[in-house]
């Protein structure tokens, strides 16, 4: 059992890519997609999240080249692949006690979402729009089988949404740990 | 008070449809002042029972255009003796009127308005924060950090008043004066030949007459429909709320169009409180808890000290929203068919120059002055009237 | 809160959603006279029936197209946006546009 | 007189637990397990409020969460419901809307002029235009209940949503049934009931552990579910906070409510409904009294006869309107008591004892009218008065969820009949009444629940409705002196309502509207049904040809407070907020982006940083951040036919590498936004939209791209790209030293857009000239923002800089003529009208709005926005001061300001269009209704020809 905590982690790197052959060209970039639209896989050391049918959106979990790779070709991708600029902050929700938080926050059933397919959930968060990506730790990663979501959101709207979910946090018992 | 109507006319000189104010104050000012007393009023409900019986019932003059000031002063003007015209008590309050600025953009809308209101001698002013502190004491100038009040539009002569005495008031006068209202009546299908009206079908059978009027704000298009007229109308629920009573404590009437707002306190001691539009078309007038979430809310911003105070009871009605939030009146393409519709949000206000200016239209066939801003045909010729003007794009 | 399921997110509050207005087909603006235009600009079918109309999902974006029917606010399906351009069957009570009227491609010319 | 029994005192109170509180100023005592009511009753007062018209005294009448008669005004918060609200020590209770305290309330006396005061007197009184504001100051001070506390602080309490599959509303024999049966099929169930304890009211202990135990029953105990919402969303109003309950399916077991007999005095303290009674028996330990009399029409009028017994208090006699008792054991019993039975007879008058409560009865025979026979009247000594005469269907949420009901003639209550998908009801609700039958009704809607949200089969398992009528069917007695009271909120008796009919009101709607039946803050719970009854009465039609009003959210009214939950208003941030707090920023709002107004420098006034501002950009150099505009690229070989139909303007032909202006309009040809639009690359264009607009703006081309089906995408940036404004004469220089781009006008001429890094970060450089001054607009990643306007300012104050905000950059843009959108222009302004035909290429095939401008162009303008000069020595005029023409409104002021580089006072300003030459006079209605001189003036007022923005290298 532990206390809902709220992380922010700003700081890992990240790009975002659409466009009608975005698809092929990530894949021609050796880029596991996920298959379906609004989920994610895990590629090398890449979390990738498909949004919709043609967006993409990369973020680097750990340390690699896998994603500085893709960021430099995108440079001079070809016609039909183009990058998107994604200086989201994000965010590390987790905790026993996550979903009290969630369900003060945000209209979605995240305790129901069937983990195993890999939902990407794009909502409203106290009225602003964020990318939802949760997991669930492995043993070792900490109390193994326990939720951990992913939030991402506009960096102008970061300041709010992590002092705001920081609030609920600390009410449900928990704690923020603010700009890393 | 109303007398009831076992039978309809096979014919009546005028057919109004909708027994609401507006309708009622027609062939009230029909029957008194244009002496035209073979009139049916035929309502599918009960009188009153629409918008007129579900409005927050403000009644105020400070609007932005020309044309719209004129209309509604002489509304109010109107509106003064109306209780003794009736004798009725209609509980008119003028309790004065804030339209609350948390913008400097707002801010200047707000003395557009007191401008041209001051131009036609109504009395508006563009006010500082310090001037609303002053008249509302209670009220939290910062609403709660989120949005600070910097100034507001102070309409002295703003004003609420009993709704549904005021239907009653003048569906009582037109009945005195030979007036039918038929209840439970429902109008089916006008007919049209040649281009000319020639009567009514209803639930209770063919009424024959050359003249109808059409006041039936929140399903006017459907109306429409009947007579093959195409107009800007679209129809959005607009929901209202009422909290418990407790003892009065707020004199004037409160306006605000960032937190989409407005309040006042009825003799009764209840809250009175609307917002904005609900998003999407709708003709159902269903609440929903997102409109009473926020409107508390934000009732909460302007007077935290309401925490406690607990809502009584939701209801919704039907407006007819135009491009410019200007209504649609007068004479129309099919003859002898008269339009009194697109009231919008602010319908109540202007009962009593809706019957003058439709009773004289619908008894001359030629649209009153007073509504030569409103007419039918202002959209084909691209000369709207901006009361949209009014809302300004942020910045 | 409605529930409005929506193509590509799935069932969601209608708050999640911006309403845009019906799906209306434009007459062709270099054939069509002014009174059809501003017909077009200006005027709807206001009666309730079973309507298309556009609605985006914020939070990702997407537009798509909604069968409704406005009296009842029962959502009868959705359809991609595309098929606001390649063409939606007939609606009950949607908008149409007054008799020969000449209809707009509705995409730039050399547009595919 | 009420009493509290020695122990056992009740199973809810906890002897050993005194509280004190204070009524009224007097000290009392109560138990832990009291509320406010019960404790009261127990401590014997003799009466706790006064009614709110005639300000009669009044006691307990249902002892529910329904019962206005006993609001009170505790620890400063209003209308506090005493029979729910749990007794805490301390608390200090007094009695809402009286004058001079409860028992000597100066208005008592309107209860003498109650004959003065008819239903409707107020609507034909008092309303000549003299008299009425006098009249309405002594109205409003009558009025109202409890008394709110102004400057008391906001209470932020939690909301959550929630998630259920069965959501049972109801805890009662039926909802707890209804709840075991669709967990057991497997279904996730949440259990709301409104009372203060969850006690399964009446139902069988296994029952209640059973459901208790339950892992798939989620509990709300003293929860009300305040309203029901589209797709099976109830609202349930907790003590602390609001849970937004989302189902797949809703059993209502929202059971029934007791009615009131109406005869004369039914509204003394003394008089109560046998529920009521039996509540703070069961619960509390008080007695109603010592000598009660039961009115009945009822089985369980008898039950209650037998319950006071076991207690030790014998009625005195009942009072039956029925001519036969029910063939029931428990009436057997009754009489085996020795019970006084008197049948087909009715209350025609309680009697009020000194101490005003209730000190007897006169009772008459029946006569098979149904009306009382005035001459058989016979008295009973009692000092309480219990009525047990029927019930009414607590069916609004049932209606509110789109349920329908009809009147049952058997039952003399409404019942469901139509029931929506996913809707279910069951016991009482549904007509069904002993405890057991109850129990199977529950199962088979907590089944037939689960199997509709995917668990389990539906149970066929079906029961019959109550054989025996448990409500009577006029239950009101006349009385030749009325103060038969129907609705006790709103103190109407059986004539006001008839006098209501008359006039005309005669549907249930126009009655509850004119005689205000039901509005109340009981919402008609005690009232309604009776006042039907009357109305039938007195059209002579049956209470199912009247139906019911609407019934609408709350079902009990709800504080605002839990509505409202937290607050939570979204502001948006650029990168560069710090580093403005830090420089002294004064804030302003802008949409929900905060934008600094000046920067605050000590020793100077508002006015003078803001001509501080404006004069280092005019002379040396600025820094604003321009982070709020909105920010969108668009990819792809269709880009630039894209922009050529959002837009007025024509962007397909703009060489790469430079920018044009971007006019949208709505397809009336009114002008929506605008920006500069930038082309990157063949393929890529980049561009900006206002701050305001942005959201929107974005939103709308996302929708025409997906209608048009051209070969590109969009990508919004706004908040993920920092952009700054850095001008002045100096600024290409001060800029260089921080990028690799070649900043030489022959390289990086006016208008033009380069790509390169400044102060090491990938940079996009627009040169534009909004405030008139050579200048760069720097667009970098929002990471990257704050260094980069470190650097820019660390450069630029070496040189004078000064960051400036948005009033400067309006005193600027303003010399230069340019206009703002939604300032300058208004919801109906064309281009034409604003000057702006020079952006809009009506040669192109298509353009939003374009086919509107042909008529418009056909129209004329109907005004023109056009730069005035007011006159020398003249005091400046306001943003939006009226132009006056021969007495006649002729345009208005949109901008205007003094400007020290031009030493006179400019703006722009939107006037009829003969007035709108070049030099000609106008007239400007100052603030005190001066009239003020200027004249049309031609823009640019400063620097005319552009040349400081187009300056060249040697500038």
């Amino acid at each position: 059992m532990s206390a809902p905590a709220l992380k922010l982690c700003k700081q890992r790197e990240r790009v975002g890519l659409k466009g009608p052959r975005a698809p092929e060209w990530l894949a021609a970039q050796g880029i596991v997609l996920p298959a379906s639209p609004n989920t994610w896989a895990h590629s090398d050391t890449l979390l990738v999240a498909r949004l919709g049918q043609l967006e993409f959106f990369l973020e680097a979990t750990a340390a690699g080249a896998a994603l500085k790779r893709i960021s430099s070709s995108l440079d001079q991708c070809p016609s039909g692949v183009y990058p998107v600029l994604r200086e989201d902050w994000g965010f590390l929700l987790g905790g026993d006690r996550v979903h009290d938080v969630l369900a003060q926050v945000c209209n979605v059933n995240f305790a129901a979402l069937p983990l195993h397919s890999h939902p990407v959930i794009m909502t409203l968060m106290i009225g602003v729009a964020v990318l939802v990506v949760p997991q669930v730790l492995e043993a070792g990663q900490g109390a193994a089988g326990e939720r951990q979501y992913r939030i991402w959101c506009d960096p102008t709207y970061g300041a709010y949404l992590g002092e705001s979910l920081g609030a609920v946090v600390v009410e449900c018992g928990g704690r923020y740990t603010g700009v890393s | 008070m109303f007398t009831r109507h076992d039978s309809l006319k096979a014919g009546y000189d005028v057919v109004i449809i909708g027994a609401g104010g507006h309708g009622l104050a027609a062939a009230y000012y029909l029957a008194r002042d244009h002496r035209i007393r073979n009139v049916a009023v035929l309502e599918k409900g009960y009188i009153g029972g629409g918008n007129t019986g579900r409005n927050t019932t403000i009644i105020r003059s400070n609007y932005l255009t020309p044309e719209g000031v004129k209309f509604y002063d002489e509304s109010l003007r109107l509106w003064q003796d109306l209780g003794e015209d009736f004798d009725l008590n209609l509980f008119y309050s003028v309790r004065g009127h804030y339209t609350l600025a948390h913008t400097d953009s707002a801010m200047r809308t707000m003395r557009w308005r007191a401008e041209v209101n001051k131009h036609f001698g109504v009395r508006s002013e563009a006010v500082d924060a310090a001037f609303v502190k002053r008249g509302i004491p209670s009220i939290d100038i910062s609403c709660g950090g989120h949005a600070p009040i910097l100034g507001a539009l102070f309409h002295e002569p703003g004003a609420i008043a009993r709704h549904d005495a005021v239907a009653w008031g003048y569906g009582r006068g037109a009945d005195k004066r030979g007036v039918e209202i038929h209840q439970q009546t429902e109008v089916t299908g006008i007919r049209v030949q040649g281009g000319r009206v020639t009567g009514v079908e209803t639930t209770r059978g063919f009424i024959a007459t050359p003249k109808v009027l059409c006041a039936v704000a929140g399903f006017t298009p459907r109306v429409l429909d009947m007579v093959k007229l195409r107009t800007p109308i679209y129809v959005h629920p607009l929901q209202a709320m009422v909290s418990e009573p407790v003892k009065p404590w707020l004199d004037p009437i409160i306006v605000s169009g960032s937190l989409h707002v407005y309040v006042s306190q009825t003799a009764r001691g209840e809250l009175v409180m609307g917002a904005s539009l609900d998003p999407y078309e709708l003709h159902m007038t269903r609440p929903t808890l997102d409109f009473v979430e926020g409107l508390a809310s934000h009732m909460l911003d302007m007077f935290p000290f309401l925490s406690e105070v607990k809502v009584n009871r939701q209801w919704a009605g039907l407006a007819d929203m135009t491009p410019d939030f200007a209504p649609i009146m007068g004479v129309t393409p099919v003859e002898g068919f008269y339009l009194d519709a697109g009231w919008g949000t602010w319908g109540f206000k202007a009962t009593p120059v809706c019957g003058k200016t439709m009773s004289h239209t619908v008894a001359t066939g030629r649209n009153h002055p007073l509504i030569e801003g409103f007419t039918f045909d202002r959209f084909a010729r691209y000369q709207l009237t901006g009361e949209k003007g009014a809302a300004s794009v942020g910045h | 809160m409605k529930i409005m399921v929506c193509p590509l997110n799935g069932p969601r509050p209608v708050s999640e959603f911006a309403y845009g207005g019906e799906v209306r087909p434009s007459p062709d603006p270099d054939t069509c006279s002014d009174t059809q235009w501003s017909d077009y600009v200006f005027n709807r079918s206001g009666s309730p029936g079973e309507k298309y109309e556009w609605w985006c999902h914020i939070a990702s974006g997407f537009w798509f197209v909604v069968l409704r029917d406005t009296l009842r606010d029962v959502v009868l399906g959705t359809f991609p946006a595309e098929a606001a351009r390649q063409g939606l069957p007939p609606a009950a009570g949607a908008s149409a546009a007054p008799p020969d009227v000449p209809h707009g491609p509705g995409v730039p010319d050399g547009a595919s | 007189m009420m009493y509290r029994l020695d122990s056992p005192a009740g199973e809810w109170i906890d002897v050993s637990a005194p509280l004190r509180f204070t009524f009224e100023g007097r000290e009392y005592q109560g138990y832990s397990g009291d509320t406010i009511s019960s404790a009261l009753a127990a401590a014997g007062v003799p009466f706790m409020a006064r009614s709110f018209k005639y300000h009669r005294p009044r006691g307990i009448l249902s002892f529910a969460d329904h019962d206005s008669n006993t609001l009170f005004q505790v620890d400063g918060m209003p209308n506090v419901r005493g029979d729910v609200t749990w007794l805490r020590d301390g608390m200090r209770v007094t009695a809402v809307n009286t004058f001079g305290g409860l028992r000597h309330d100066k208005a008592r006396v309107l209860d003498r002029f109650a004959p003065l005061l008819p239903v409707g007197f107020y609507y034909k009184a008092f309303h000549s235009k003299r008299l009425f504001p006098r009249w309405e100051r002594m109205f409003r001070a009558l009025t109202g209940l409890g008394r709110v506390t102004l400057g008391a602080a906001r209470e932020a309490t939690p909301k959550r949503y929630g998630f259920c599959d069965v959501l049972v509303i109801g805890g009662g024999p039926s909802g707890l049934s209804a709840a075991l049966a669709a967990a057991q099929a497997g279904a996730q169930v949440a259990l709301a009931d409104e009372s203060p304890r969850f006690t399964g009211n009446g139902a069988p202990p296994t029952l209640l552990r059973a459901v208790q135990d339950s892992p798939r029953i989620a509990l709300f105990p003293a929860t009300v579910a305040a309203g029901y919402y589209a797709d099976h969303w109830v609202a349930l109003a907790e003590a602390g906070r609001m849970t937004k309950m989302r189902a797949r399916a809703v059993v209502f077991a929202t059971g029934v409510i007791e009615q009131p007999a109406v005869f004369r005095n039914n509204d003394l303290p003394g008089v109560m409904l046998a529920s009521g009674a039996a509540r703070l028996l069961a619960r509390h330990g008080v007695a109603p009294g010592r000598r009660p009399v039961i009115v009945a029409a009822n089985l369980e009028a008898y039950q209650a006869c037998l319950d006071l017994h076991a207690r030790g208090i014998t009625p005195a006699a009942i009072v039956d309107l029925r001519a036969e008792p029910d063939n029931d054991a428990a009436v057997s019993a009754c009489r085996a008591l020795g019970v006084n039975l008197l049948t087909s007879s009715a209350p025609f008058e309680a009697i009020r004892g000194a101490d005003g409560r209730v000190a007897g009865l006169t009772v008459a025979r029946l006569e098979p009218s149904g009306q009382p026979d005035a001459r058989s009247l016979r008295h009973l000594e009692c000092d309480a008065i219990l009525m047990s005469v029927g019930w009414a269907a607590a069916a609004q949420l049932l209606l509110q969820a789109g349920g329908t009901t009809r009147f049952s003639e058997e039952l003399q209550q409404f019942v469901p009949s139509v029931l929506p998908a996913g809707i279910f009801a069951a016991g009482r609700l549904n007509g069904v009444y002993d405890t057991e039958s109850r129990a199977v009704d529950g199962r088979r809607a907590g089944s037939q629940a689960a199997a509709h949200a995917g668990f389990g089969a539906p149970s066929a398992e079906a029961v019959a409705r109550s054989l025996r009528c448990p409500s009577h069917r006029f239950p009101i007695i006349d009385h030749p002196r009325a103060k038969n009271f129907v609705d006790f909120d709103e103190d109407l008796q059986v004539k006001d309502l008839e006098n209501a009919a008359q006039e005309g009101f005669d549907s249930s709607e126009l009655l509850k509207r004119y005689s205000t039946v039901g509005m109340g803050p009981s919402q008609g719970k005690h009232s309604n049904m009776n006042a039907l009854r009357i109305l039938a009465r007195y059209r002579g039609v049956g209470v199912e040809a009247l139906g019911l009003t609407t019934a609408r959210p709350m079902y009990h009214p709800v504080p605002m407070k839990l509505l409202a939950g937290r607050s939570f208003y979204p502001e948006r941030r650029t990168p560069i907020d710090a580093q403005h707090a830090a420089l002294g920023a004064v804030w302003m709002p802008a949409g929900n982006w905060r934008r600094p107004e000046y920067y605050h420098v000590s020793g100077e006034s508002r006015s003078q940083s803001i001509e501080a501002e404006v004069h280092a950009v005019r002379n040396a150099v600025g820094l604003i951040d321009v982070g709020t505009l909105g920010k969108i690229e668009v990819h792809g070989p269709d880009a630039g036919q894209f922009l050529d139909r959002a837009y007025a303007g024509r962007y397909s032909d703009l060489k790469v590498g430079m920018t044009r202006y971007g006019l949208m309009l709505d397809e009336s040809g009114v002008i929506i936004d605008d920006g500069v639009i930038a082309r990157v690359q063949e393929n890529l264009f980049y561009f900006t939209t206002t701050t305001g607009g942005s959201a929107t703006v974005f939103r709308e081309l996302q929708r025409w791209n997906a209608l048009w089906g051209l070969d590109c995408a969009l990508v919004n940036v706004t908040g993920h790209r920092a952009a700054f404004n850095f001008a002045g004469p100096s600024s290409r220089e001060i800029l260089q030293s921080l990028t690799d781009v070649d900043l030489r006008d022959e390289a990086f001429p006016y208008l033009a857009v380069r790509e390169g890094s400044v102060a090491g970060s990938p940079a996009r450089l627009l040169r534009v000239g909004f405030v008139g001054e050579l200048g760069y607009e720097i667009h970098v990643a929002a990471g990257r923002g704050a260094e980069v306007w470190q650097a820019l300012y660390a450069a630029g104050s070496r040189k004078g800089l000064r960051p400036f905000g948005v009033e400067a950059q309006r005193v600027l843009r303003l010399e230069k003529g340019h206009l703002i959108v939604g300032q300058d222009t208004d919801g109906l302004t064309d281009p034409y009208e604003a000057n702006a035909q020079w952006a809009v290429a009506m040669k192109k095939p298509y353009f939003v709005g374009q086919r509107s401008l042909r008529i418009l162009q056909a129209r004329g303008p109907r005004q023109k926005l056009v730069g005035i000069e007011v006159a020398p020595g003249a005091p400046l005029p306001k943003e939006c001061h009226l132009v006056i023409e021969n007495g006649a409104i002729a345009g208005r002021v949109t901008s205007v300001t003094h400007s020290r580089a031009l030493n006179k006072s400019i703006g722009l300003a939107m006037l009829s269009p003969d007035l709108a030459q070049a030099g000609r006079d106008i007239r400007i209605r100052g603030e005190n209704g001066e009239m003020l001189a200027a004249k049309v003036a031609p823009a640019p007022f400063y620097d005319p020809k552009n040349l400081r923005q187009k300056a060249g290298s040697g500038a």
